[in-house]
């Protein structure tokens, strides 16, 4: 569904990935491991044109998106739940969700998404009118997450899925992405909780200063000792 | 924004060509023609002015329209008591009130960001203005006032001498613990007075400590103006030139406000008397010209061609 | 001996009442933990202590005199120094000049500008980030924003430190180094009241939990206590 | 040897002041310097022979400040031989001083106000061409008696033009019996003033006095017909004699409006007709009947003073404008003092699309009509 | 009695709700595209002067003109956003440099549009009249020109208010205003010019009530549009909290309105100086205390 091949991404002269190559399924659910600073959200970005690579291709359901524009990569159905929440904090809740919504497509079907989002984090439908500002810092990540779902997407790249959840909430957001998969939602999981995200993810990637340091199915991964000395703190 | 520290060697440069100008200028008047002593005087003021405006706004990223307000209480002390006082205790008092009222001013208004801010210190200056004018017709009984003329060199001197004491405070309040303080409210009001700092009280004080620069230049032009009225002495334009004076020179350095008062006001000039009719014009799109390619102001182009010049340099040896 | 202490705290948002009524305290030389679900009312409680929102009713103490309704700016020279959730920095300024100003502003003496540069470096060596000294602070990555915060509020020579979730976005090792960090603070006789969901860190260090729920108070004692008490379980950690 | 006179004016070309500078000053100064060259330049005995003008005009932008700036320039930099007089009461008193000092006669068409009265000897460069407040004031005082006007509202801009006549005429009401009902000052460019005028009607008073800059004059003109507020006597100040007045609202609703003036082509004075049709020809519109003629007489005036003096030696030509009297388009112009004893207090009122003297009655072209026709 | 309480709240919505209005196209200018446009006033002027010009030149009804005039006035905004403000957004490293440079871009704006205006209008006061005729409301009496200028600036100033609350589009020009590249994230193109939007509707919206309301000048901008901020300010002037409290927004112009309605009252009593400071202090104070709180 995904192909990520050899891509070398820069902040102005700053490489910050190198020859980085990936691939996703239908219906897969691959978490992507790093340190901080390794790369992961500049992968994130490149996949979904907010960066633009400087060589490499990406492709997404046979189609070279690598340089297209960021809005047209998410009518294609590529979503991005980005670092740090970036809402718009000015708007009310009910008004970010929309927006997540923006795509005709998506749109048309907003009402019901709507429900869907709404059952999933009940805090939303009761927090509608409030404006996204001042809502607490778990509340915003669901927020996040709900916008991220509203726009249908194919393939769904959470970055830090599970920041600033408290612990019942991570364990359940870990058990809706899994779900996800089921409504036919490929997804990209950058995650801090190293063991978790093995737990529920089919392949895993590790990425370190750039470069794709190891690759597989999850279970060998969380075997690995090197990923247990450095990411499992173990 | 500018560094906390200034590297030594800056700041000797910097010295020593402030030396250079004082002499000069302190000499001016022996062997240059009236006209131009006249027109330095206008250059120095508007240095005072953006100057003692970016002292406040610059690193605080308050946009205050306030300064019209200033400087006409200034020009008004010297009216009342101009022909009582000798110059320069008048335009210590013109300072002193004009500090005053900018107190009652940041009471008002410094609670406000933004947008808010910059209405506010507008209306605020309007206000004055009416209620100066109200004062004039209802208890004065009268509009306008003569005021005592004083000659050109001695206007000069004086404006120098304020300019120079203007452009001290406002570097060493850069180079103190108050430039950091400033800026860092600038930068991120609520976590500097998680930090700390007294954020209204420091912004009160520095916009009073600017006002009071702005009243002393008023008191000191006041005497070349010989009549006034409030529409006279409290135009919205004196609230805007250093805004646009400061931005134009680049709002991030001193030499910025100093080069932007400076070159504004002679290019204003020059397309005032040589293009009568297209002046505003011309004015106008010299202002795209340097918003449009200039990002940092006339800073940016000195900058360019300083390390333009120091390439080159490398490049040579 | 207690030193700082919060007696039916309150604070109202429209029909909300993000705390309704909390007592908590901290003694000299306690790592206090405060978790409970998102939402719970946890920064709030902090912007009340540091002075950043005024309490709807109840009292806060430091050190027994009451701090209720001053400036931020006075609580933090009196000695309470805390993190933002979301890192509040000044983005166009060096990381050395971040804490400079803590450093300068944030105690109750006038500090010397050398000095107060000197504490600076010193804060910004004990994070660990001497060497991003000069770059601005928008370019930091977000491990490396969450140790400015900490270091600018060491750089005020705080009695009590406020964290709020300053393990967020970290992983497992990086968990374990900020806990060690955190130990050290603790060596240096600095109390720390911290909002955290990691339960590694609260349980691993806290001498204290409190939960709170709903703006209540759900339960208080030992980590060991929290973590078997049904209720937290139920609402917080989940099975 | 000179072979031209240098002449310069610092003058508002835009900016607030501009309208009315471009409706009465600078057309003036333009076609006169024109008619001058034209002529071959004007005659100084001293060289024997003509000199041309050479003309500098910078803008003030309407700003005092800038306006004392360009004199100075103009003076010391330009080294003009004349200046003339910027626009409006507030620059012209700024100016004065350094007119005075560096002796530049300054010959003001548009500056009105008592307070030059006790400054009189302090300024003997300067010489006044308008009528002042009190012959102003005289003259309407004068003319409502004779109508029998008993109760008027007096309304002003707040300015030094609408306070001073105020202040002059408030008295003189009284002192002839009239009583003022109203009595209200208003900012300039008040954007509404129907509560006041809808006031006024209610008061039902014989008179609407008011003593207002042109913004005012032409919103209150539209509001007061809105209003239906048309006592018997409708008078306001500046803009009323303007063509553009006449221009916005058509000759029918400004039929029987009063202003101050006066000056129209029908005035027995020589050269009066020809100038009109002089200035319909140069700038393809009237001149206004307030200031226009006015700053036009004052440059026939300098003109005339120059020759006289047969010299550009300013003192001398000073002393010649102080005694002599100089026949212009507004009729003889002699200074007393500083003040035009041609310029007494004069009353206009529209008239089948002219602007008809109605006061004094010695001057007058046409009767009052009386009272005025309503609004159409 | 009943008369005057009408008469009192008809014209003070009649000058107060105008400004309400203009009031609302300055906070869409600043809320969402972030132009502080000292310039606005200028815009007024020239729409004023087009429908003057149509109006004594070829008899066009001002109204008509309203009609070919909008969409010109429309295309004129569109580019200046599209070229100026959407390129100094682009080339600014940050929303505060972007201010200052906008600022001082409308600061060359407003020159350059009172030059032209100067060059070919002249600098005489300019006027005509229009609809300038009594209209009988249960009473008392208005102008039509007003009455007619304010139903058009509610009907443009309440449609685009609606746009940006209610609809798809009118979301997705705000979001792109917090945040541009989240924005593109939800799928919206912000390089197809959204923000310019708002400059065209503000624009627009002037040219309706500028002309026959008042007599022209090309200064008549100038002291229309800067003097009229602290103005507008007291009248309900709230980008922050104008989109989500939309009830407090409306409270506010409505108070706008009523302080301007205090204005025929006090010209009863005192002097129109002590309502101009009054006003001041009257529409500060509880704004002072919202803030501070
Ligand atoms: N806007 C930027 N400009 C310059 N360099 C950047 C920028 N953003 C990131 N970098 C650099 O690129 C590298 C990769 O950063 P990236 O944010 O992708 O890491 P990450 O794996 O997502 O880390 P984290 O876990 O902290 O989110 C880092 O060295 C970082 O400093
Ligand atoms: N200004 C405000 N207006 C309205 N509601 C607010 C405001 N600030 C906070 N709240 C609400 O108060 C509640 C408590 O917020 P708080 O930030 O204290 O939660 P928290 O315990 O820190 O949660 P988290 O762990 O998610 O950060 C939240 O439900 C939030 O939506
Ligand atoms: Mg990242
Ligand atoms: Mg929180």
């Amino acid at each position: 569904m995904l192909q990520v091949s050899n891509i070398n991404s820069f902040y102005r002269k700053i490489q910050a990935l190198w020859g980085v190559s990936l691939r996703i399924d239908e219906k897969e659910l691959v978490a992507l491991i790093g340190a901080n600073g390794a790369g992961k959200t500049t992968l994130l970005k490149t996949i979904s044109g907010l960066l633009h690579p400087a060589s490499g291709s990406v492709q997404f359901l046979d189609m070279r998106i690598d340089q297209m524009p960021a809005h047209s990569i998410v009518e294609l159905g590529v979503s991005h739940v980005s670092e740090g929440r970036r809402l718009f904090q000015d708007m009310t809740v009910r008004e970010n969700l929309d927006m997540g919504a923006y795509t005709h497509k998506a749109w048309n079907k907003k009402e019901e998404t709507l429900e869907r989002v709404h059952q999933i984090f009940p805090i939303l439908k009761v927090r509608s009118r409030q404006l996204a500002r001042t809502l607490s810092g778990g509340e915003q990540q669901m927020l996040a997450m709900g916008r991220g779902l509203m726009s249908r997407p194919r393939l769904c790249m959470f970055d830090e899925l599970s920041y600033g959840l408290a612990p019942i909430l991570a364990k359940e957001v870990f058990k809706i992405v899994k779900t996800l998969r089921e409504q036919d939602i490929a997804i990209l999981l950058v995650e801090q909780n190293v063991r978790h995200a093995l737990e529920i993810a089919d392949r895993a990637y590790v990425l370190e200063n750039g470069r794709i340091v190891l690759e597989g199915e999850s279970r060998g991964l969380s075997e690995n000792e090197l990923i247990k000395q450095a990411y499992l703190g173990l | 924004m500018h560094s906390f520290r200034v590297t030594s060697n800056k700041k000797a440069l910097f010295l020593a060509l402030l030396i250079v100008i004082l002499i000069f200028a302190a000499t001016m008047p022996l062997y240059i023609q009236p006209y131009i002593i006249i027109s330095l005087t206008s250059i120095f003021m508007y240095i005072v002015l953006t100057v003692s405006w970016a002292i406040f706004s610059a690193p605080t990223r308050y946009i205050s329209l306030a300064s019209a307000s200033f400087f006409g209480t200034g020009i008004y002390v010297w009216a009342i008591l101009g022909s009582a006082l000798p110059l320069p205790i008048v335009v210590g008092i013109g300072g002193l009130v004009s500090s005053l009222l900018a107190l009652l001013t940041g009471l008002l208004t410094l609670r406000l960001r933004g947008l808010y801010f910059i209405i506010f210190t507008f209306g605020f200056s309007e206000f004055v203005r009416h209620s100066s004018q109200w004062w004039e017709i209802n208890i004065s009984g009268t509009e306008g006032r003569w005021v005592v003329g004083v000659d050109h060199t001695i206007i000069y001197y004086a404006m120098l001498i304020l300019a120079f004491l203007t452009l001290i405070t406002a570097y060493a309040i850069r180079r103190s613990r108050f430039g950091l303080a400033l800026q860092s409210i600038g930068q991120f009001e609520e976590a500097a007075a998680h930090a700390g700092i007294n954020v209204t009280a420091m912004k009160i004080m520095t916009f009073a400590i600017s006002a009071f620069f702005m009243g002393a230049a008023g008191a000191i032009m006041a005497t070349r103006w010989s009549y006034i009225d409030p529409s006279i002495a409290f135009s919205p334009l004196i609230s805007f030139m250093p805004v646009l004076m400061a931005i134009f020179g680049g709002i991030g350095q001193l030499y910025g406000h100093i080069l932007g008062a400076g070159v504004l006001t002679i290019l204003a000039e020059v397309l005032l008397t040589e293009f009568p009719y297209y002046y505003m014009l011309l004015f106008g799109l010299i202002l795209l010209a340097v918003i449009l390619f200039l990002p940092h102001g006339l800073v940016g182009l000195m900058e360019k061609w300083w390390k333009g010049g120091l390439a080159g340099k490398h490049a040579n040896t | 001996m207690r030193i700082l202490d919060g007696e039916g705290v309150r604070k109202n948002f429209g029909g909300l009442a993000a705390v309704a009524g909390v007592d908590f305290c901290i003694n000299q030389g306690e790592i206090v933990g405060l978790i409970g679900p998102n939402g719970a009312g946890k920064t709030t409680i902090f912007n009340l202590i540091s002075g950043a929102l005024n309490p709807s009713s109840g009292q806060i103490r430091f050190n027994g005199e009451s701090i209720t309704g001053l400036k931020p700016y006075q609580i933090c020279k009196r000695g309470v120094a805390r993190t933002f959730q979301s890192a509040k920095l000044f983005a166009d300024m060096t990381v050395i000049n971040n804490v400079l100003v803590w450093s300068l502003f944030g105690k109750s003496a006038r500090t010397p500008v050398a000095d107060a540069e000197m504490e600076a470096r010193e804060a910004l060596a004990f994070v660990g980030l001497s060497e991003k000294e000069e770059l601005p602070a928008k370019d930091l990555g977000i491990a490396a924003q969450k140790r400015l915060e900490i270091a600018r509020a060491l750089a005020t020579k705080p009695q009590v430190i406020l964290l709020d979730e300053v393990m967020a976005g970290l992983n497992p090792t990086e968990v374990t180094q900020a806990i060690e960090l955190i130990k050290q603070i603790w060596n240096k006789g600095i109390s720390v009241f911290m909002i955290e969901h990691v339960m590694k860190a609260v349980m691993g260090m806290a001498d204290r939990v409190i939960v709170l729920h709903h703006g209540e108070k759900l339960a208080e004692g030992t980590p060991e206590a929290i973590a078997k008490n049904r209720k937290v379980v139920e609402v917080y950690l989940g099975e | 040897s000179k072979d031209k006179i240098l002449i310069g004016t610092a003058i508002a070309l835009s900016g607030p002041f501009s309208g009315g500078a471009g409706m009465t000053q600078v057309p003036n100064f333009d076609m006169w310097v024109e008619e001058v060259n034209a002529r071959g330049g004007i005659k100084v005995k001293e060289y024997g022979k003509r000199l041309p003008i050479e003309y500098i005009k910078y803008d003030t932008k309407s700003d005092i400040g800038t306006a004392v700036k360009l004199v100075q320039k103009l003076i010391l930099e330009d080294k003009v031989d004349f200046l003339l007089p910027p626009w409006g009461t507030g620059t012209c008193l700024a100016v004065a001083p350094i007119f005075n000092k560096y002796k530049y006669p300054l010959i003001g068409p548009t500056v009105t106000s008592e307070k030059l009265r006790e400054k009189a000897h302090a300024f003997p460069y300067l010489f006044i061409m308008l009528q002042m407040p009190r012959a102003q004031g005289a003259a309407i005082v004068e003319l409502f008696k004779e109508l029998g006007i008993k109760r008027v509202a007096l309304i002003h801009t707040a300015a030094a033009y609408g306070i001073e006549h105020t202040n002059v005429i408030k008295p003189a009401l009284g002192v002839a019996g009239i009583n003022v009902d109203i009595l209200k000052s208003f900012p300039i460019g008040t954007p509404d003033l129907t509560p006041l005028l809808k006031k006024i009607k209610a008061a039902r008073v014989d008179a609407l006095l008011g003593f207002t800059y042109p913004p005012d004059t032409f919103l209150i003109t539209q509001q007061a017909k809105i209003v239906g507020l048309n006592p018997k006597v409708f008078y306001l100040s500046v803009g009323v004699a303007f063509p553009s007045y006449k221009g916005k609202f058509g000759a029918a609703m400004v039929e029987g409006v009063m202003g101050p003036g006066v000056w129209n082509p029908n005035v027995p004075h020589p050269g009066a007709r020809e100038y009109f049709a002089r200035h319909v020809k140069r700038w393809k519109k009237e001149p206004d009947r307030w200031a226009s003629a006015f700053a036009y007489a004052g440059l026939q005036t300098l003109e005339q003073a120059i020759e006289t003096a047969g010299t550009l030696d300013r003192e001398k030509i000073r002393d010649v404008l102080a005694t002599g009297t100089f026949p212009t388009v507004v009729g003889p112009v002699k200074f007393d003092g500083m003040f035009n004893v041609q310029s007494p207090g004069e009353v206009g009122q529209w008239q089948n699309g002219e602007f008809e003297v109605v006061a004094a009655k010695e001057k007058r072209t046409a009767k009052p009509i009386v009272p005025k026709p309503p609004w159409p | 009695m009943i008369v005057t309480l009408l008469d009192i709240t008809i014209g003070g919505l009649l000058t107060g709700g105008i400004y309400a209005l203009t009031a609302v196209g300055l906070n869409l200018q600043y809320g969402v595209a972030r132009v502080l446009n000292i310039a606005h006033g200028e815009f007024i002027m020239l729409g004023a002067f087009a429908t003057y010009s149509l109006y004594t030149l070829f008899g066009i009804n001002p109204l008509v003109s309203l009609a070919i005039g909008g969409p010109i006035v429309f295309i004129m905004g569109f580019l200046i956003h599209n070229t100026l403000f959407q390129y100094l957004r682009s080339s600014s490293e940050s929303m505060g440099a972007f201010e200052g440079r906008s600022l001082l871009a409308s600061f060359g704006l407003l020159f350059i549009i009172q030059n032209v205006a100067l060059l070919s209008w002249g600098p005489e006061i300019k006027g005509y009249t229009y609809l300038a005729e009594p209209v009988n409301i249960l009473g008392t009496i208005f102008a039509a020109n007003r009455l007619v200028a304010l139903l058009f600036a509610v009907a443009i100033g309440l449609a685009f208010y609606l746009f940006l609350v209610r609809t798809r589009l009118g979301k997705a020009i705000r979001a792109a205003a917090q945040d541009p590249e989240t924005a593109q994230l939800m799928g919206i193109n912000i390089h197809r010019g959204f923000s310019r939007l708002t400059y065209q509707h503000d624009v627009r919206n002037h040219t309706t009530y500028g002309s026959p309301l008042y007599c022209n000048c090309p200064y008549c901008g100038g002291f229309r549009g800067i003097g009229q901020y602290p103005r507008q300010f007291h009248r309900g002037f709230d980008p922050g909290a104008y989109w989500q409290h939309s009830d407090l927004y409306r409270s506010r112009v409505i108070i706008g309105c009523l302080l301007h309605d205090l204005h025929p009252l006090t010209l009863g009593k005192a002097n129109r100086y002590f309502r101009e400071i009054e006003k001041c202090i009257v529409s500060e104070l509880p704004l002072i205390k919202r803030l501070s709180s």
